[in-house]
């Protein structure tokens, strides 16, 4: 990896992390004081920040020659063979990541603006969304790992802070606890892995670690591609540590949307795809990779089938379509682009969905529970209508974006090769199918059938309504994306050439399916889940008027008591018994693990503690007890 | 001096006259140590204390020490451990121990620990040094003229430094026993002497207060003095003390009661004694 | 006999003692002769002289090597980078003793020692302005012990620094003018167990004595080199370890310090956390790295095992503390551990990165916990300072700034990112990575992510938590106590971005003479 | 007989002042168990000087007994000072600070 040093706009990328953090600091130490224009200066730092990071994108694609630019903020630590140079590296892959972050994240910034006009803490509210984004710009523009850390330290912190913004709420903070033990968990991993490069290479600077992989030993990369994966899947939310994302949902749902849907949980692939080198030197590690992605994607998509929590079904949905990027990424050469391009758009689509759930959520007095919407299309024109071109877009409807990116690593994966690719390849088709299904199901239970709020209590009546521009405006821009990002990248300005000063071309001239039959495989599957969906979800509410001619099946089915006894024999009861599994081993045995990991921390400690007894003899006693073994550990060394 | 010197042994192999002495006075001392420990009475611990301590100030003198075994003698055993004695006889000559263990477990764990530690150090140090050569310290460590010269010699040179940060010590234990003991009197609180009989020669009671602890069975400042009726000398309180409950010990019952001090003072028994006047029997 | 020539003493190189004793020998006069009403300014002027005149001595003595005073003392830079480090903190520290605008008692410590608790005469000096001023020269005694401590060449002086260091503290962790029955359990608990533990250093050091024939570290180490570790050298160094852990409250010889850091006076629990921890640790780090230092094989495993357990010890414990100052008492334990980790690091030929990192570490640990404890002074009700969690609830709501400086510490404690506690800890894992202890650094990685939930809780609950209706309240506190936290604050966060020059200085001081 | 005798009977009443330490409760006991443990300390000592033939031990007993004298004033004042609070000297009895 060569790299030149900045100039120009790009000598001053180092602002784009800069005026977040001021606003945070403004934010949170100007006190009431920022009470009135607080929310402004928060929107206005992250465009602004956005602009800058569109020119610098202009300027690096200007470039000529190494499109890796490198600019040295200032020497962090220094001592001896330990030095890390605190600094930023601007390439096409942080490039697609700055956009994403600061212009999705301006989006939401506008939303909250209306969103949170009414809460008290609104100005505290920015100053952790400032801290995010600014912390989540240091993640991927570092130019080493250690300041990869100190970003992913600094998101996981923010992401704490914003889930237990209402911190009233006991399950507030229980999620946000929750979010953090699993994230540090992760972080452990990732914390070795750094310490390993510093105890092999003696640096962490992407140049010098990615550049001298080959000199480290096998055994060495493969323990270094884990471990990273293990940071990885605590940050984004992937099997065995993805329960904590969910529960996240606890927080406002514009967090919801820009840390748990479009940024900080994708800060797993970033870190997958910049450690290609590694990975590509590491084939045990990648294919864990792959197999943690597929199972993934599966536990999400089936889990998204159970909930009748409108966000913790999207929550499902991102760690299942997560699950997508991590089997591309895990892919190798022929999936990172795919991989990154489903990122881009998965941040589109997933934002805009997490918006409209929040302006549903909004108009219906901040329910969650889909059995209590119901025939909101009419009440919420523009909600219904950016939240379906997003849905659309998700499930893969030809044309729109998740279509070309999400047909784009089925493809990856099939061409993968031999029975491991046919795996990966039919569970990608069947996840696109189970996509549809809980998909489809979320629609119909919100948008569509009967009205079935309450009226309410009389001072705070159910009353839905559309919600103000402010709201309707990111989520309009943001539908516009999720209809034409996929196509944009894809086709128009293809992304591959974007990326290929980062990860080279890989141009595969045979394919082990034919495209064409991949894209009629994936687009039967969701009209299977759509239809399946419509069948036991959306029927029911439809007033059933029965045709003159139908075939006995359809007439069979048509039977109420029958139809249902099918639906429960053959679909209803296994899927039910499936989905209620997993959401049981997702509730209990991986919260079970974390809950039972507190209690017994907590209990020992407890136990432990009665040891202090307060008596100074049991001290005595203790400290004796302690020179004993001291003393005989001590003769045994020699000895022995 | 140099006749403690030629006595003592050089070699692996001690002399006759000191494998006698070690073999009387090393379970003396070993026995005090045990003593110390096991007795319940705090006074009785610190005689067994000063038992074990003069043993070993005569090992000192036997191992070419004499200074030391003297400073042993004199400032150890009669300098600070009669400290700890005062400091006894203040909180309460008979503030004994009682006998039952209230931490589960405690002594029981203690005794292990002990004998692993004796075990693991003591057979660790023995097997080191049983070919221990005695190379003995020749006249001319001694500094030519005996042992303290040397101790002089070497205080003033090689251990310079520790002597002299020892100062630091000493103003230290000297500044906080006064913070802890030296009540400062407000200025002008203190009445002159001429101000203090006029005074007192103004109360009822010109004559000097009763010392505390007289005729009682504790004697504690803490402890008021009795009246030989029994009854609490208010007036013998010490002031800025809190006045001691003092736990009256059990009354005697065996042979060592006749004659005792309680057969002409009377009994502290309440149950026997509630009336102000003398003996109900 | 002939005339005794005395030893060299490099006046130069003892500038910075004589500035501390001499300002504690100062004090006592001061004591004796000044009327009562100045004594309070004039000890704290006459002690801030003396510690900062030996952080300026210190300072300039930077680069010297050598061995005086015939032999007992090094100046080197671990000595000088520890000794400048002690005296800093310790000025800072005098400066949380001389608040005096907190308290409506005027001050932490107590009007009169010797009155008894609970008597009429201490609830009438209750909030009387006087303030036993002792404990200025009595600190002061106790820096300069310290300070020596982490200089000490030879054991005996290691010894004798160790209870200079010692008495002052058991005195004045008693002196508390608020809950002095508390105050006083934990001078006596701190005293019982001190003397305890002094008795087995003691005997470490005859052991070393009777194995090598002299207590000077050099001879211990030749002894060693030559004739390797026998049997009375290695039993002489355990119990020379278990003193020493017991200062550096290193699990399992920690039991103290909860109780001890609760019940004495807040500045001084300040005090001895930060400063107490790094004198052991330089001697800790003498002995070892000196005196044994080429045979690290024998005590690796040792060392190696009590990180684990004082690092496990110290997280999980903390966990259930209610009480603040008790939970800081934890982390100190699980920060003990760490920096164990980083004692490790001694690498081949004491080659190893262990020694700058575990220098950079103590001076980070300690600016940070002062800092920590100086926020716990602020908050107080009725009784004194208001230290249970629960009492902490909403406090951002009543003052951003407490919340947000305390909060800072945490983090850093925590070892966050951008903060000193994470360059600590990077680099003291580093160097036991390097050395190979891996296993060491995933408990000591486990053990953080165990301790950073703690940490965390306090700041959860400063935030995220309604204030109680009568909560306490966070008191304006006078400029002494206000430079602090401002230094301490500011230095937490520049040695976690920009630690360059700080690491930079630790590496240059990390060689010992013999 | 040789020098060694000394040697294991001063890690004798090391162990025993140790022991005592655990199980007296009266904390001038207590102080005076530790007293026990520096004065085996200083037999070892002596032992070890005359063994080696070098003074230095005699002069560190020394030092040992002026730290110890400076300890047992500290101590003593501290526990006096417990004691005129509580009117109790038993360490058992100082039991506030806990878990």
């Amino acid at each position: 990896m060569h790299t030149v040093p900045a100039s120009g706009l790009l000598a001053a990328s180092w602002l784009l992390i800069a005026l977040p953090l001021a606003g945070a600091a403004v934010l949170l130490l100007g006190g009431r004081r920022t009470d009135r224009w607080g929310h402004l200066l928060g929107v206005a730092t992250v465009a602004v920040a956005f602009v800058i990071g569109l020119a610098c994108t202009v300027q690096l694609g200007g470039m000529s020659g190494s499109k890796s630019v490198n600019l040295d903020l200032f020497t962090f630590i220094s001592a001896g063979t330990l030095d890390v140079k605190a600094g930023l590296l601007f390439d096409p892959l942080s490039a697609i990541f700055v956009l994403l972050i600061t212009g999705v994240g301006s989006l939401i910034h506008i939303y909250s603006v209306g969103y949170m006009a009414d809460d008290p803490g609104r100005r505290r509210f920015f100053a952790y969304l400032n801290l995010f984004v600014a912390a989540m710009l240091l993640l991927v523009l570092g130019n080493s790992y250690v300041a990869l850390y100190v970003g992913w330290e600094g998101v996981g912190l923010a992401s704490f802070l914003l889930i237990a913004f209402w911190y009233r709420r006991p399950a507030a903070v229980t999620a946000a606890k929750k979010a953090f033990v699993m994230n540090r968990v992760g972080d452990v991993g990732l914390a070795l892995a750094i310490f390993i490069m510093f105890a092999q290479l003696g640096t962490t600077s992407f140049v010098g670690v990615l550049g001298s992989t080959g000199a480290l030993a096998g055994g060495v990369l493969t323990a270094l591609g884990l471990l990273l994966l293990l940071g990885a899947c605590g940050k984004s939310g992937q099997f065995p540590l993805q329960a904590w994302l969910p529960d996240a949902m606890e927080g406002p749902t514009p967090v919801s949307a820009l840390i748990h849907a479009a940024t900080m949980v994708t800060a797993g692939v970033y870190l997958i795809a910049r450690s290609a080198p590694i990975y590509d030197h590491a084939p045990a590690a990648r294919t864990v990779v792959t197999i943690i992605g597929a199972i993934t994607l599966m536990i999400g998509a089936i889990a998204g089938c159970a909930y009748d929590d409108i966000k913790k079904v999207l929550a499902y949905s991102t760690v299942s379509q997560i699950g997508y990027m991590f089997l591309a990424v895990g892919l190798g050469p022929i999936g990172y682009v795919a991989g990154l391009a489903h990122l881009l758009t998965h941040g589109f689509f997933k934002a805009g969905l997490f918006l409209g759930a929040g302006s549903v959520m909004h108009a219906m007095n901040d329910s969650v529970d889909m059995r209590r919407f119901g025939g909101l299309w009419r009440r919420m024109p523009v909600t219904f209508a950016t939240f379906g071109l997003g849905y659309l877009a998700l499930i893969g409807f030809p044309l729109l974006s998740g279509y070309w990116t999400k047909d784009a690593i089925i493809e990856a994966a099939f061409d993968h090769g031999g029975t491991t690719g046919y795996v990966l390849g039919g569970v990608g088709v069947l996840g696109a199918g189970l996509t549809a299904f809980y998909m489809t199901r979320l629609m119909f239970m919100t948008f569509f059938g009967r009205p079935r709020w309450d009226a309410g209590s009389a001072s705070t009546p159910v009353d839905p309504h559309e919600s103000p521009g402010v709201m309707t405006v990111p989520m309009i821009v943001l539908a516009v994306g999720s209809v034409a990002a996929g196509y944009l990248l894809t086709q128009a300005f293809p992304l591959s050439a974007w990326l290929s000063p980062v990860f080279g071309t890989n141009k595969l001239e045979s394919h082990v399916v034919a495209p064409l039959w991949i894209g009629v495989l994936v687009i039967g599957a969701m009209v299977l889940g759509v239809a399946a969906a419509w069948l036991f979800v959306g029927r029911r509410e439809v007033p059933v008027v029965r045709p003159a001619r139908v075939s006995p099946v359809v007439r069979a089915a048509r039977n109420a008591l029958y139809a249902d006894a099918i639906n429960e024999s053959l679909f209803m009861r296994p899927g039910q018994w499936l989905a209620r599994a997993l959401v049981f081993v997702d509730n209990r045995r991986v919260d079970g693990a974390v809950n039972g990991i507190a209690a017994t921390l907590g209990g020992s400690s407890a136990r432990l503690g009665r040891a202090q007894t307060g008596f100074v003899r049991s001290y005595a006693l203790g400290m004796l007890g302690g020179a004993v073994v001291v003393a005989g550990a001590l003769l045994a060394v020699t000895a022995g | 001096m140099t006749v403690l010197a030629a006595a003592a042994g050089t070699g692996t192999h001690l002399g006759g006259a000191e494998t006698v002495v070690f073999w009387i006075l090393g379970p003396i001392a070993l026995a005090g140590a045990l003593g110390m420990v096991f007795s319940r009475n705090a006074v009785h611990s610190a005689l067994w204390l000063v038992n074990t301590m003069l043993c070993l100030g005569v090992f000192y003198v036997v191992q070419q020490a004499p200074f030391l075994g003297a400073v042993q003698i004199i400032v150890y055993t009669g300098a600070i451990m009669i400290l700890f004695l005062f400091v006894l006889m203040l909180v309460g000559r008979d503030s004994s121990d009682s006998v039952v263990e209230t931490l589960r477990g405690q002594r029981v764990a203690a005794t292990v620990l002990g004998i692993g530690f004796a075990g693991l150090v003591g057979a660790g140090i023995a097997r080191a040094t049983t070919n221990l050569t005695v190379t003995g310290l020749n006249t001319d460590q001694l500094g030519g003229n005996g042992n303290i010269n040397g101790i002089a010699r070497l205080l003033f040179t090689r251990y310079l430094l520790a002597f002299e940060v020892t100062s630091a010590l000493l103003i230290t234990a000297a500044v906080g026993a006064m913070v802890l003991a030296h009540i400062e009197r407000e200025p002008g609180s203190r009445r002159t002497q001429k101000e203090l009989s006029r005074a007192r020669f103004l109360t009822d009671r010109p004559q000097t207060l009763p010392g505390p602890g007289v005729f009682a069975r504790g004697n504690s400042v803490a402890a008021p003095a009795l009246l030989p009726d029994g009854r609490p000398a208010e007036d013998s309180l010490a002031t800025g003390i809190e006045p001691q409950e003092i736990e009256q010990m059990p009354r005697p019952t065996d042979r060592a009661q006749l004659g005792s001090p309680d057969d002409a003072l009377g009994t502290l028994d309440p149950a026997r004694d509630d009336s102000p006047g003398g003996r109900t029997r | 006999m002939g005339a005794i020539t005395a030893p060299s003493l490099s006046m130069a190189a003892l500038a910075p003692f004589l500035f501390v004793f001499g300002a504690a020998a100062v004090g006592v006069l001061v004591e004796a002769f000044a009327p009562r009403d100045v004594r309070h300014p004039v000890q704290v002027g006459v002690a801030l002289v003396g510690t900062i005149g030996g952080l300026v001595s210190t300072l300039l003595l930077a680069g010297r090597k050598e061995v005086t005073a015939g032999g007992a003392l090094a100046v080197d830079g671990p000595a000088l980078f520890l000794e400048a480090t002690v005296a800093g903190l310790g000025a800072l520290a005098v400066l949380l003793f001389a608040e005096r605008a907190l308290d409506p008692a005027r001050s932490a410590f107590v009007a009169e020692a010797a009155v008894p608790a609970g008597s009429p005469r201490d609830a009438e000096l209750l909030t009387s302005t006087r303030v036993q001023t002792e404990v200025y020269p009595l600190a002061t005694f106790a820096i300069g012990g310290m300070m020596l401590f982490t200089a000490a060449n030879d054991l005996l002086i290691m010894f004798v620094a160790l209870e200079v260091l010692s008495l002052p503290l058991y005195l004045i962790s008693g002196l508390a003018r608020r809950r002095r029955l508390l105050s006083q359990e934990a001078a006596v608990k701190y005293f019982l167990l001190g003397a305890f533990a002094s008795g087995f250093f003691l005997y470490g050091l005859a052991l070393v004595y009777g194995a090598t024939g002299s207590v000077r570290l050099s001879a211990v180490r030749a002894a060693v080199s030559t004739g390797g570790t026998g049997v009375l050298l290695v039993l002489g160094l355990g119990l020379l370890v278990v003193g020493l852990m017991f200062k550096a409250s290193v699990a399992p010889f920690h039991t103290w310090t909860p109780d001890v850091y609760q019940g004495a006076p807040t500045p001084v629990t300040a005090f001895m956390a930060a400063c107490t921890k790094v004198a052991a640790f330089g001697a800790i780090l003498r002995l070892l790295y000196v005196g044994f230092g080429t045979d690290a094989w024998t005590w690796r495993p040792l060392i190696y095992g009590i990180a684990i357990v004082s690092m496990v010890v110290g997280a999980v414990l903390g966990l259930t503390q209610t009480d603040l100052k008790r939970m800081l008492a934890y982390s100190s334990i699980a920060h003990a551990g760490f920096l164990l980790t980083g004692v490790l690091g001694i690498g081949t030929g004491a080659s190893g990165t262990g020694l700058p990192a575990t220098l950079f570490y103590l001076l980070a640990y300690g600016v940070t916990t002062l800092g920590a404890f100086g926020v716990l002074t602020l908050v107080r009700d009725g009784d004194g300072e208001a230290t249970h969690l629960s009492q902490w609830a909403g406090l951002a709501q009543r003052s951003p700034l407490t919340a947000a400086v305390m909060s800072l510490f945490l983090l850093a404690l925590a070892g966050i990112p951008l903060t000193s506690g994470f360059t600590a800890k990077f680099a003291v894992f580093r160097a036991a990575i390097q050395d190979g202890a891996w296993p060491l650094v995933l408990v000591a990685l486990l053990a953080s992510a165990v301790a950073a939930f703690f940490y965390l809780r306090v700041i959860v609950l400063m935030y995220f938590s309604a204030p109680t209706a009568d909560g306490p309240t966070v008191g304006v506190p006078g400029l002494p106590t206000t430079l602090v936290l401002a230094i301490t604050a500011t230095a937490t966060l520049v040695l976690g971005i920009v630690p360059g020059a700080v690491l930079d200085l630790a590496r240059s001081a990390a060689i010992f003479v013999g | 007989m040789t020098l060694s005798w000394y040697l294991v009977l001063a890690a004798v009443l090391f162990t025993i002042g140790a022991v005592g330490v655990l199980v007296r409760r009266n904390a001038i006991v207590v102080f005076m168990c530790v007293e026990l443990m520096l004065n085996s300390v200083n037999l070892t000592l002596v032992t070890f000087a005359r063994a080696s033939g070098t003074l230095d031990g005699q002069v560190i007993a020394f030092f040992v007994m002026v730290v110890a004298a400076a300890e047992v004033v500290v101590g003593l004042a501290i526990i006096m000072s417990i004691y005129r609070t509580r009117r109790s000297a038993s360490v058992d009895d100082a039991n506030l600070l806990k878990y």
